[in-house]
């Protein structure tokens, strides 16, 4: 099952990057496809082998939109900080560590990313579920691991 | 091509290029060498040469650096004065002019445009390839080749067993490269 | 100018802005660290809004029954590509830059007052 | 005023950026911030590219360059620090990798 999605994610991808309409190339396009779903549908299913992740992709979707609000958010606050003049009274830079509940190899990966992409926070290790994350300002160091792992729980973990 | 992007990016290149030969360390230099393959990629599509951009960007930008760090790194055993951008103290006894190999850039350089002289002149329509060779490809080219892309089809077709021994030449580097950096306590 | 082109003009330039941001950011942060920080956040948010203004200018009269227009949706959805490219590989970027300077060891900058 | 000279203004714009952003990548102090340097050039340079595909009218052509660019952007990164970790565990380093 894995594989025929696999495939038609792949074909899907093959007509946007070609463009082209032909027989010939179209007929590479599926015979390219067929191969890669044949030998590596594992990669983009990691740890799915059955099909319940389709009712996961909606879940996913919807943490996205609250994710590039924040990151509209600390690109705000990167702006008032780079154009303060005295900046370097603001920022208070420190390394903090924390553990994560999650237990999804996949989630801990989009809160790693997650943490890199919002507020102030930079993730700089990453070793089982132990996290150093590298903060800008104070406040931004005490708001980890806070509502994003609620919001990434809710998301990809299935209990 | 856009002239005020042209100028613009030309001195961003000549930048690069300036501080890649007297940057002190050799894996600063790589990096700001990536720089300068990035930017004269974007030079050579601003110009509308988009397949020279195309393999600049794979062959200079990509392959290159990684094949230099790799090389670096293989080859040297002082990588923390190089992760600080130090270099070896002995090569800095060496700086000062080169008197011969001035001479020799300066006549090279004198006699290449004594040579450029007896070029046609730049996009003249009556020179030699423009009237024979350029618009024979251009009307026949589709029709006899079947490559929708001109140069692509100069390349591969017409010039193809250039092309071809070009290509086992690139290969044969290649191998030896990734025979030499594959030894393990070199 | 009509309606899309003034909506594709705010964008593009918002996008410009939020690079020059990140620009300044890595010249004026005091270490390495933070001007991480100002790298990737600022250039993934720029890249978004650039991109977005371009997709939507390049399907801005939109006819389902040219060809044409199809094509052009196609080369929009290439764009978003890109934007999608970029904000699974920006944060991994960042994140495997900071641990090879975690483990060559460039220390951090610190307030002077925790210095003790 | 035409969208022509919009895009032309914003692709001006990115290239003051870029030239700011090279200031880091020649001068900055440690390799790891020249890395960081030409990461951000490459951004601006992705975006770009698609920008001066508008300029010349011909934006298919320009889109697939800037794929590959974005791509190689990240592998660069990924590539050059792949060395320093390496370097490290070659050595036997006993901090947490």
């Amino acid at each position: 099952m894995a594989r025929i999605v696999t495939f038609f994610i792949m074909l899907v991808f093959w007509v946007l990057i070609s463009g082209m309409f032909d027989a010939f190339h179209l007929g590479v396009g599926v015979i390219c496809c067929l191969l890669v779903a044949i030998f590596s549908h594992d990669l983009l299913f990691y740890g799915h082998p059955d099909l319940l992740w389709v009712r996961d992709i909606f879940k996913v979707l919807a943490y996205f939109p609250w994710l590039f609000y924040q990151i509209v958010l600390s690109s705000l606050e990167i702006t008032y900080i780079v154009l303060h003049p005295r900046m370097l009274e603001i920022i208070d830079p420190r390394l903090v560590r924390f553990r994560t509940r999650l237990r999804n190899t996949m989630a801990r990966v989009t809160l790693a990313q997650s943490i890199t992409l919002t507020p102030g926070t930079i993730t700089v290790n990453m070793s089982g579920n132990e996290f150093t994350v590298y903060a800008l300002t104070q406040k931004a160091a005490e708001g980890l691991p806070g509502e994003m792992e609620t919001r990434i729980a809710r998301a990809l973990e299935r209990e | 091509m856009i002239w005020q992007l042209d100028l613009f990016l030309l001195t961003l290149v000549v930048v690069c290029a300036l501080g890649t030969i007297t940057v002190r360390g050799l894996l600063s230099a790589t990096i700001i060498f990536a720089a300068y393959s990035f930017l004269m990629c974007l030079l050579w599509a601003e110009m509308g040469a988009v397949d020279v951009a195309f393999t600049e960007a794979v062959v200079g930008a990509g392959v290159s650096t990684i094949f230099f760090i790799a090389a670096l790194f293989r080859s040297t055993t002082r990588s923390r004065l190089v992760i600080r951008g130090v270099d070896d103290p002995h090569h800095l006894k060496d700086q000062g002019w080169k008197i011969l190999p001035l001479m020799l850039s300066v006549i090279t350089g004198v006699l290449l445009f004594y040579g450029m002289a007896d070029f046609p002149a730049w996009g003249d329509p009556q020179s030699p390839p423009n009237v024979h060779v350029s618009s024979y490809y251009i009307e026949n080219a589709v029709r006899e080749t079947q490559v929708p892309n001109l140069v692509a089809a100069i390349l591969g077709d017409y010039r193809g067993y250039d092309t071809m021994f070009e290509l086992v030449v690139i290969y044969c580097a290649g191998v030896s490269v990734v025979s030499i950096l594959k030894q393990e306590n070199l | 100018m009509s309606i899309v082109s003034w909506v594709v003009a705010v964008l593009l330039f918002l996008g410009v802005f939020f690079f020059a941001i990140g620009a300044i950011g890595i010249l004026r942060f005091p270490d390495f660290y933070s001007r991480l920080h100002a790298a990737g956040k600022c250039d993934a948010l720029a890249s978004t809004l650039a991109l977005v203004a371009i997709a939507l200018f390049n399907v801005r009269d939109f006819d389902w029954t040219l060809f044409q227009s199809w094509d052009n949706l196609r080369v929009s959805l290439k764009i978003l590509l890109i934007i999608l490219f970029v904000y699974v590989a920006t944060p991994a970027a960042t994140h495997a830059i900071t641990k090879a300077a975690f483990i060559v060891g460039i220390e951090p900058w610190e307030k002077r007052k925790r210095n003790r | 005023m035409t969208m022509d000279t919009v895009f032309l203004l914003a692709s001006l714009g990115l290239l003051v950026s870029t030239a700011l952003a090279l200031i880091r990548v020649v001068g900055g102090p440690t390799v790891l911030d020249r890395i960081v340097g030409v990461n951000v050039v490459g951004a601006q340079t992705t975006v770009l590219l698609v920008l001066i595909g508008f300029l010349f009218g011909n934006i298919s052509m320009f889109v697939d360059i800037a794929i590959a660019y974005a791509m190689l952007n990240f592998i660069l990164a990924i590539g050059v620090t792949k060395f320093f970790l390496r370097r490290k565990s070659a050595r036997g380093g006993s901090e947490e990798t």
